[in-house]
């Protein structure tokens, strides 16, 4: 359904874009419908510049990425089935109007001709399928709203649409323990119903909660990709190992002892190929023979 | 670092050039005639030598060349330092006219906008958060930077002039002085300065006091200063460094308010007969001098422009944080 | 004068219902407008009252205020209220049309600039930049001096085109800023258009914003206005403020005594522009809750 | 009186010394309202904006002129008669020196005069009917015309300034015309000792020739002129004690006058001044319907002139007589002309001139139309900014409107107004460009000068063409000078012509702007009393018609 | 015993009303003790932070006392406390990446700092503190924003500490961090305590499992009051309140897997702590609330060291 293939994202920064950086290198990877593929790396590493080139937000530098076999163009087209909800809920709302206006813009677009009466039906049964109270959210300011209700109103809003794929840019960091879990499941429980999820995070308890398949990404590569059973069961790369390692777990102490192997073939800058360790587990680089 | 200063450059060059040709060109859409008002200026009867004189200077304008060899010719002009020759002063080249004047609108310009920016920053950075201060202090910022600059100017050159007899109302010094290195003419000098000086300050600095005390409202509220109260550090500290950090934006509130404060300045020259560009411009305009109004223009836009430059340097040198966004911006 | 200083957008939770409550019980705010309105209303109001013309000559020329004439007379005989209460009028036209036009250029400028960002934005900002350091008065007196300007109207439509450039640059900070917000790219992905993500996402955002910039540019064009009418640059018909300041200096007013000539329409733009500057520190004092008085 | 501090201490040590750096403030008299600007050129043939006293009291001319009296004084000139009728012979005075020491004589004239042969020069149209100038010794000066245009000979005998030729000679035209002569060399009483931005000072040379020859010396040994830049500044210095002459135009200076401000002007009521010029309303006779006499004397007496008087000049300037003769040729004015067809303000007869010529008010608007229905709309043009004529040109219109005469005030600034002038592409305007002269033929020549060209640069802005009138003009100009009972003759048919056409108005005398400050000089010109009646200005050419002798009548009011 | 708290009340004054923040809250905190405070957003962490150290214009002390080594805090005059502050006192706040004057050198403006509490800078101290957290000395000649917000997070720390406060608080200080940075972070905090730089602690987060690793106990807020504190492992492995429980409950581990095991959230929300409703606070959320949950219950210390408010534990 979504394929990334070698796309490489540089930014223009400075004067008349004088030097430029690269957020993004040569990444590949799939999501097919009713699979949810988590993207975990560290603060940087370029996970929302994807997400935001797979919504048509930001152009790509090099490479494609297609949905459905046909380049990624934006527009009104392409959101029909593929909606995107950010990181932080209180920024996604305009602040000067009201929490639904936001449905009222999937309207004006997409179903101009569509009764109100029937407009406020289908919103409300999106809203119960977020397991909100139409009542409780709507004719709101997003300030009179918690975060969860927020994102959840979000969720809603693509829902309205017949999406196929959804890119979930760190929904979670904001909310607390209890709301965040609401809200994965209810990510879950799409995904049984057919559609695509490209998880964003740098919580990687929370990808391995969800996710089919894994892809890390470091400095704008992909260092190690491959079934989340086997990316978190058996990293081979040692950044993924480091990363592991770092998350703080309640039963388990840190555990300092994981020596971090350099990895040669990386320093030297080579990015190149992503080697198949073993059937579904890709890594740049490893205790392999190439490496 | 100089891809900063060359991209100033670059905004400054274009600014120049665009100043420049507007200045060309306005003269080209303007009804009338300059050199019909100059040779009715010139009280000739016979017909033949009325035409005999339009021709003349038509010839020394260079009216009759086609008009892109008259805009060429006006560059290289400029690059001579070729301002023209004055209409109105008939013969003195506008070059020689102006430099004439500028000394005394740099003497009133330079310390009325230094001294005010230092004294009305001072001051709002005084008032800031001061209650008492703030509502006594700001009420008369308030009044002084929304005055007319000339409205001040002949309140003062009416109350502290005629009136009061303290100060002369007109001229760069005394009609009884001839200029010389002495303390009686510099002295003399300065007495003439007082009043529009004044008036230029007074008005600057109310904005700047304003300004200021908004800017380190905004820093002492900001989260440095909240960690600096929290480990105990006495408020001298914390509104020291407000204050440096709140000069910044005023340097940058500099370059963007001198165009504001040379246009006081040539209103208040012209109130106080200082024989500065006011002046003159003045004059110019009365007197459909358009070489000596261009050269004005392109003078003071140059003024402006090298001012800006200077500011940009002070600010580069000032805020550590634009050398390190200009060094690129590695975190 | 104060420009705006060109701070992020503030976080706006809750803004609304808590600006007007701080709004009718900010001091300053309340005072500023007032007095606005007050001059506005004499302006709007005071013509149709009195009745005459402004520049009728009287029998009694250069006598002081009295019952007759609140004013006073002129030189020539003529009501200095009379002239005052038009001039208002003017005075605030030109402050509208020169602060409107500035404003509406810099809003197109500033938001374009700043969401379209790339290589529209270099050129805008290349033209603010450009425009914003030639000095504006030296530029209109070269224009008003070839080309003449007969109205207040023509007066204000060039200030208005040489003024917008500090404007824009502000509203180009602002939208900057608010484009990287979420809600933008959600609009986008609603399918909305870019003039419609800026009219109706970015701009209601700033509108506290937009509405201090209108008012800086009003109290600046108020000013300039008068600076160019008492060169004798103004518009040659017709009362302002301004002009009734020229006139008074020009037949030596103050020498003569006649202060109640001169004091009153400076003492009008010195009130208005002021006027408007505390209103704006009121407004900034409304919208934004870190510099309210606590 | 108290006398201003500042300078005090010095006067005496450095009354004698050369180039003090502080001037004493009772030897030095301050003056302003000549120059508006820095003073660009001390060249006498630049006679419309040298700096000030470059002629008159630097260089000087051969005579000069006494509007009072009506005659010639003997300048430079220590005689000067007609030896037949084309032949003027002027002596020279004995012991005159150039400032540099080399005597003045008759080739020094020769040259002077003869620099009019260069057609930029501002009297090159002298050669026209000057033939010939030649020096017959070192002190005779033969002038032969081939029309002896008397009149307009006295004007040059006292305009022409005489330059030195051992220093001029060689100059080219454009040096002589455009020159700055930055170190002029003059005959005068003073040279020129420092010169600034905002002023010139003048230093009297005390080896002067005309202390003994005309027993004669200005008082102030310097005299300071200050370009004025505006008419409150210098209203601000006569107040500040600063200024000693200002002959600026300074509305509401009668307040001052009448209160105790040490301020005197010539006369001590209304019209304070004497007069300088006329101002004219200039109709443009070429179109409709100011083409038609009738008109244009409805006009004329529709404008309520002693409103503009009062109500814009405040008392300042006096109505002009229907002639336009200035007061000084009240003797050419012949009452029974005047008397017969002169004009008056009065609406009523204004509006009934105007029926009777056939000008009516057809479609009920208020205003009067064309004879042939169509509609008169009229503009009057006076230079943006001359607040005094807007003012004025406003008042016009008003009064015109009364009278069903619609006009429209317009201002457009003075290049525009110059270029629609010279082509008469105008309807109505106001203009003063004739001075006071020696003789009303410079006055009626502005009136009738023929032919009519496509430009109209300084005279008959009206283009009011009537070939008996020019000729007659001619006619008087060939006059003698002396000839009172035959010019008067003449101006008479000219005055009858003038009120009978009325090809332009005359509206009200523009004043000789002197206000005087009494603090540190004193017995100036006054009506009243034995003081000085000379005009006392410092303007471009009136330091011959008695400015200078203004100065020698001056006393310093320490005494 | 370093730090008593006991019944403090700190109420936030707005336009709608007083928001009681900080309903009650006693505890206490021995010498070498570091306390986790987790606890809901807006449960009142930071206000208790905040209150120990420097209150802002809009908190209202309305009763309770702060007792710091046995000289009670003056924490409503914002004068007397400044004496305690940096000395007794000190923090890391939430905001450590704008924490730094932007246009000083850190080296001087510490140095400023310092002075103008009398004390003198040791630079050889100093130094010694950052290797600790792993910074390289030439930090203090360089400005705030050449620094990453790792590198500014522990300068800051190092700051905070350098004249040994008997008492730290530690807001959030590694919420905006990504895990490695986290743990370094983390590390060198626990490293202070061991070096003797600071006795105790405050360390306040959302993150349990992260307090888990530094914390000798922890003490979970809700709603503007305590809901259990316990020693750290007790919390994790035994918690006896529900609130605690279901935290504890909704918390994703690594490997747990929602094919495998959904969890589940906390229904509801919090009250709004403007208008508190009577009696526990957790009570419409709680699944075991019963009537008697309509008085407010008292917080009794069930085992040794183990504090819980609730009527059903
Ligand atoms: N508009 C932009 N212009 C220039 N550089 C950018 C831009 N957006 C992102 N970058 C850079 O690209 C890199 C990747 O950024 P990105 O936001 O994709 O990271 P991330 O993995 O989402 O990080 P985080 O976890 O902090 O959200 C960063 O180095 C960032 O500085
Ligand atoms: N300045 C303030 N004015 C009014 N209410 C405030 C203010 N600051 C905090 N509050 C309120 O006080 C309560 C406690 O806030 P506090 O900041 O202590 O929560 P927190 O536990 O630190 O939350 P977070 O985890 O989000 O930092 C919240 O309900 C909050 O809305
Ligand atoms: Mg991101
Ligand atoms: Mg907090
Ligand atoms: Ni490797």
């Amino acid at each position: 359904m979504l394929k990334l293939d070698e796309v490489t994202k540089e930014f223009r920064i400075g004067a008349f874009g004088g030097r430029s950086v690269a957020a993004v290198r040569n990444v590949s990877f799939e999501v097919v419908p009713g699979e949810v593929v988590s993207l975990i790396g560290e603060s940087g590493s370029g996970k929302s510049t994807i997400g935001r080139m797979i919504l048509g937000l930001n152009p790509v530098t090099s490479g494609t990425i297609t949905f459905d076999g046909r380049p990624v163009r934006g527009g009104k087209q392409y959101y029909r089935h593929i909606q995107g909800i950010f990181q932080d809920p209180f920024s996604s709302f305009n602040p000067v109007f009201k929490a639904d206006r936001v449905f009222d813009l999937i309207k004006e677009s997409y179903y101009p001709s569509v009764p109100a009466a029937e407009w406020a039906g289908r919103v409300a049964a999106s809203l119960r399928d977020v397991r909100l109270n139409p009542d409780q959210v709507l004719g709101k300011y997003p300030h009179q709203l918690s975060g969860g209700q927020l994102q959840r109103l979000l969720i809603a809003r693509a829902l309205l649409l017949d999406i196929k794929l959804l890119v979930a840019d760190e929904i979670t960091s904001m909310l607390d323990a209890s709301t965040r879990i609401d809200v994965l499941n209810l990510l879950a429980e799409l995904k049984t119903r057919g559609l695509g999820v490209l998880y964003i995070t740098h919580d990687l308890s929370l990808g391995n909660y969800l996710a089919e398949r894994t892809v890390v990404l470091r400095r704008g590569s992909v260092v190690e990709m491959g079934l989340t059973d086997k990316v978190f069961g058996d990293p081979l790369h040692p950044y993924t190992r480091e990363l592991l390692s770092a998350v703080p777990r309640l039963n388990r102490a840190w555990d300092d002892a994981t020596p971090v192997e350099t990895c040669l073939y990386h320093e030297r800058g080579g990015t190149g190929a992503l080697l198949e360790a073993e059937p579904g587990h890709l890594v740049a680089c490893a205790r392999l023979p190439a490496c | 670092m100089r891809r900063y200063f060359g991209r100033k450059l670059l905004i400054y060059g274009l600014t120049f050039f665009v100043a420049v040709t507007v200045n060309w060109l306005i003269p080209r859409f303007m009804p009338g005639d300059p050199v019909a008002s100059m040779v009715a200026r010139a009280n000739v009867t016979q017909p033949a030598a009325a035409e005999a004189m339009r021709v003349y200077y038509s010839n020394l304008f260079g009216f009759d060349q086609p008009l892109i060899t008259q805009y060429l010719n006006f560059w290289a002009a400029l690059f001579r330092g070729d301002f023209g020759i004055s209409i109105w002063l008939f013969p003195s080249p506008v070059s020689s006219v102006i430099m004439t004047a500028v000394p005394y609108t740099l003497a009133l310009i330079i310390p009325s906008v230094l001294l005010s920016w230092v004294v009305g920053n001072r001051f709002g950075a005084y008032a800031a958060r001061r209650k008492l201060l703030d509502n006594t202090v700001l009420p008369v910022g308030y009044v002084l930077t929304a005055m007319p600059y000339m409205w001040l100017a002949v309140l003062l050159a009416w109350a502290l002039g005629v009136i009061a007899g303290l100060f002369p109302v007109a001229g760069g010094y005394s009609f009884s002085m001839r200029p010389n290195w002495s303390w009686p003419f510099l002295l003399d000098l300065l007495h003439h300065w007082t009043l529009p000086f004044l008036s230029l300050f007074l008005v600057a600095l109310g904005g700047w006091a304003i300004g200021m005390r908004n800017m380190i409202i905004y820093e002492l509220e900001s989260d440095y200063s909240n960690y600096l109260a929290a480990l105990g550090a006495p408020a001298r500290l914390i509104r020291r460094y407000a204050f440096r950090n709140a000069v910044l934006p005023q340097i940058t509130g500099l370059a963007l308010q001198l165009g504001v404060i040379v246009a006081g300045a040539l209103v208040t020259e012209i109130v106080f007969a200082y024989p500065g560009l006011g002046s003159l411009i003045l004059n110019a305009i009365k007197n459909k001098d358009f070489f000596l109004l261009q050269g004005t223009f392109l003078f003071i836009v140059l003024g402006v422009l090298i001012a800006n430059f200077i500011i940009d340097i002070v600010y580069v040198v000032v805020d550590p944080r634009t050398r390190a966004g200009m060094a690129g911006a590695q975190a | 004068m104060t420009a705006l200083q060109e701070v992020a957008p503030r976080e706006r939770a809750g803004v609304r219902r808590e600006a007007l409550y701080f709004a009718v019980r900010n001091g300053k705010l309340m005072f500023g407008f007032g007095l606005v309105l007050a001059l506005l209303l004499l302006g709007l109001i005071g013509p149709v009252l009195t009745g005459g013309t402004p520049n009728e000559y009287g029998p009694q020329p250069m006598s002081p205020p009295s019952a007759g004439h609140w004013l006073g007379t002129t030189t020539f005989g003529q009501d200095i209220f009379l002239q005052f209460v038009h001039g208002l009028r003017s005075t605030f036209a030109v402050g509208v049309v020169g602060g409107g036009i500035a404003a509406a250029i810099g809003m197109l400028v500033g938001f374009v600039a700043g969401y379209r960002g790339g290589i529209v934005d270099e050129v805008l900002n290349m033209l603010t930049n450009v425009i914003l350091v030639i000095p504006t008065l030296a530029v209109l007196l070269i224009i008003n001096a070839y080309l003449g300007i007969r109205s207040v109207a023509v007066q204000g439509l060039f200030i208005g085109l040489t003024q917008w450039p500090w404007a824009a640059r502000a509203i180009r900070a602002q939208t900057f800023s608010l484009r990287t917000r979420e809600f933008v790219d959600l609009a986008r992905m609603s399918g909305a258009s870019t003039w419609k993500i800026i009219t109706r996402e970015i701009a209601p955002n700033m509108s506290s914003y937009l509405f201090m910039t209108f008012i800086l540019l009003f109290g600046g064009s108020i000013l300039i206005a008068s600076s160019l009418d008492f060169i004798g640059l103004g518009p040659t018909e017709g009362v302002s403020l301004g002009l009734m300041l020229q006139n008074a200096n020009q037949w030596s007013a103050l020498q003569l005594g006649m202060w109640w000539w001169f004091v009153p329409p400076g003492a009008a733009i010195t009130a208005i522009v002021g006027a408007l500057y505390v209103a704006n520190v009121g407004l900034d004092e409304v919208f934004n809750p870190k510099l309210r008085e606590t | 009186t108290p006398t201003p501090p500042a300078s005090q201490p010095q006067s005496q040590g450095t009354a004698a010394g050369a180039n003090p750096d502080s001037l004493p403030r009772n030897e030095t008299l301050y003056t302003t309202g000549t120059q508006w600007g820095p003073p660009v050129n001390f060249n006498p043939i630049r006679e419309w904006d040298h700096a000030t006293g470059t002629k008159g009291l630097v260089y000087e001319t051969l005579f000069h002129y006494d509007a009072t009296a009506g005659k010639l004084t003997p300048w430079l000139a220590e005689s000067g008669s007609w030896a037949d009728d084309k032949t003027y012979q002027v002596k020279l005075r004995q012991g005159v020196k150039w400032a540099d020491g080399q005597p003045l004589t008759a080739k020094d004239v020769v040259y002077s005069f003869e620099l009019g042969k260069m057609e930029t020069i501002p009297y090159h149209n002298l050669w026209t009917w000057l033939k010939s100038v030649e020096a017959a010794d070192d002190q005779t000066v033969k002038f032969s015309f081939s029309t002896a245009n008397y009149q307009q000979w006295d004007f040059n005998l006292y305009s022409r300034s005489i330059v030195p030729e051992h220093i001029w000679k060689g100059r080219s035209e454009k040096e002589v015309l455009d020159g700055i002569n930055e170190n002029p060399v003059g005959t005068g009483a003073y040279t020129f000792m420092a010169k600034d931005q905002d002023r010139v000072v003048l230093r009297r040379r005390d080896d002067w020739w005309g202390k003994s020859a005309l027993n004669m010396e200005p008082k102030p040994r310097y005299i300071v002129d200050i370009a004025t830049p505006s008419n409150e500044v210098a209203m601000g210095l006569l107040l500040q004690k600063g200024m000693d002459l200002s002959n600026n135009f300074l509305p509401g200076v009668a307040n001052l006058v009448k209160g105790n401000f040490g301020l005197t002007t010539y006369y001590g009521e209304p019209p304070y001044m004497l007069s300088a010029n006329t101002a004219w309303l200039v109709p443009n006779t070429t179109k409709k319907p100011m083409d038609d006499p009738a008109f244009r004397k409805a006009l004329a007496s529709s404008i309520d002139v002693k409103k503009i008087v009062e109500g814009v000049y405040g008392n300042l300037v006096k109505a002009a007589s229907p002639t336009g003769l200035l007061p000084q040729w009240e003797q050419y004015v012949d009452q029974s002309v005047v008397a017969k067809s002169g004009f008056a303000f009065d609406a009523a007869k204004a509006k009934k001139a105007l029926a009777d010529a056939g000008y009516k008010d057809t479609d009920g608007d208020g205003y009067v139309e064309n004879k042939d229905g169509s509609k008169i709309s009229l503009t009057i043009i006076v230079p943006s900014g001359w607040t005094d004529w807007m003012e004025s040109a406003r008042s016009i219109a008003a009064s015109a409107k009364t009278a069903g005469i619609q006009i429209t005030p317009d201002f457009p600034d003075f290049n525009a107004l110059v270029e629609k002038r010279a082509k008469g592409d105008f309807d109505l305007l106001i203009n003063n460009e004739r001075q006071l002269s020696n003789s009303p033929y410079t006055y009626y020549e502005y009136l009738f000068q023929l032919p009519v060209q496509k430009q109209q640069n300084t005279v008959n802005f009206a283009r009011y063409e009537n070939k008996r009138a020019w000729d007659l003009t001619k006619q008087l100009d060939q006059v003698k000078t002396d000839d009172v009972e035959g010019m008067k003759k003449i101006i008479s048919q000219l005055q009858q012509i003038h009120l009978d056409d009325l090809p332009v108005i005359p509206l009200w005398y523009n004043g000789l702007w002197a206000q005087s400050s009494n603090q540190v000089w004193k017995n100036w010109p006054a009506a009243a009393g034995s003081a000085p009646k000379t005009p006392a200005v410092m303007w471009h050419n009136w330091l011959e018609l008695g400015g200078f002798e203004t100065l020698t009548q001056l006393q310093p009011s320490g005494s | 015993m370093s730090l008593q708290v006991s019944e403090l009340r700190v109420y936030y004054r707005t336009l709608r009303g007083e928001v009681r923040a900080l309903d009650g809250m006693s505890f206490e905190l021995s010498d070498g003790e570091i306390l986790g405070l987790v606890g809901e957003s807006g449960c009142g962490k930071s206000t208790l932070g905040k209150s120990l150290i420097r209150m802002d214009g809009r908190m209202r002390h309305v009763g309770g006392r702060v007792v710091l080594d046995g000289r009670e805090l003056p924490i409503a005059d914002d004068r007397a406390m400044n004496d305690f502050r940096f000395k007794e006192v000190s923090l890391i706040p939430q905001y450590a990446m704008s924490a730094l004057n932007p246009t000083r050198k850190i080296r001087r403006m510490v140095g400023e700092l310092l002075r103008s509490r009398g004390a003198e800078v040791d630079a050889a101290e100093l130094e010694r503190r950052m290797d600790q957290v792993g910074l390289p000395r030439e930090v203090l000649d360089r400005y705030p924003i050449e620094l990453s917000g790792g590198m500014k997070q522990r300068m800051v720390m190092v700051i905070s500490t350098l004249l040994d406060p008997s008492l730290l608080i530690a807001d959030e200080v590694t919420s905006a961090l990504d895990v490695s940075t986290q743990k370094a972070v983390a590390r060198a905090l626990l490293g202070f305590r061991e070096s003797g730089y600071v006795k105790s602690m405050i360390f306040v987060t959302h993150d349990l499992a992260l307090t888990h690793h530094i914390a000798d106990t922890i003490m979970v807020m809700y709603a503007g009051k305590l809901a259990e504190k316990a020693p750290a492992d007790v919390i994790v492995k035994a918690p006896r309140h529900p609130y605690t429980k279901l935290l504890l409950d909704s918390l994703p581990e690594v490997g747990v897997r929602y094919a495998d095991r959904r969890l589940e959230g906390i229904a509801g929300s919090p009250p709004s702590l403007l208008d508190p409703p009577a009696g526990c606070r957790f009570r419409d959320r709680c699944p075991i609330a019963g009537d008697e949950c309509a008085e407010e219950p008292p917080v009794v210390e069930l085992a040794p060291d183990h504090h819980v408010a609730c009527w059903k534990a």
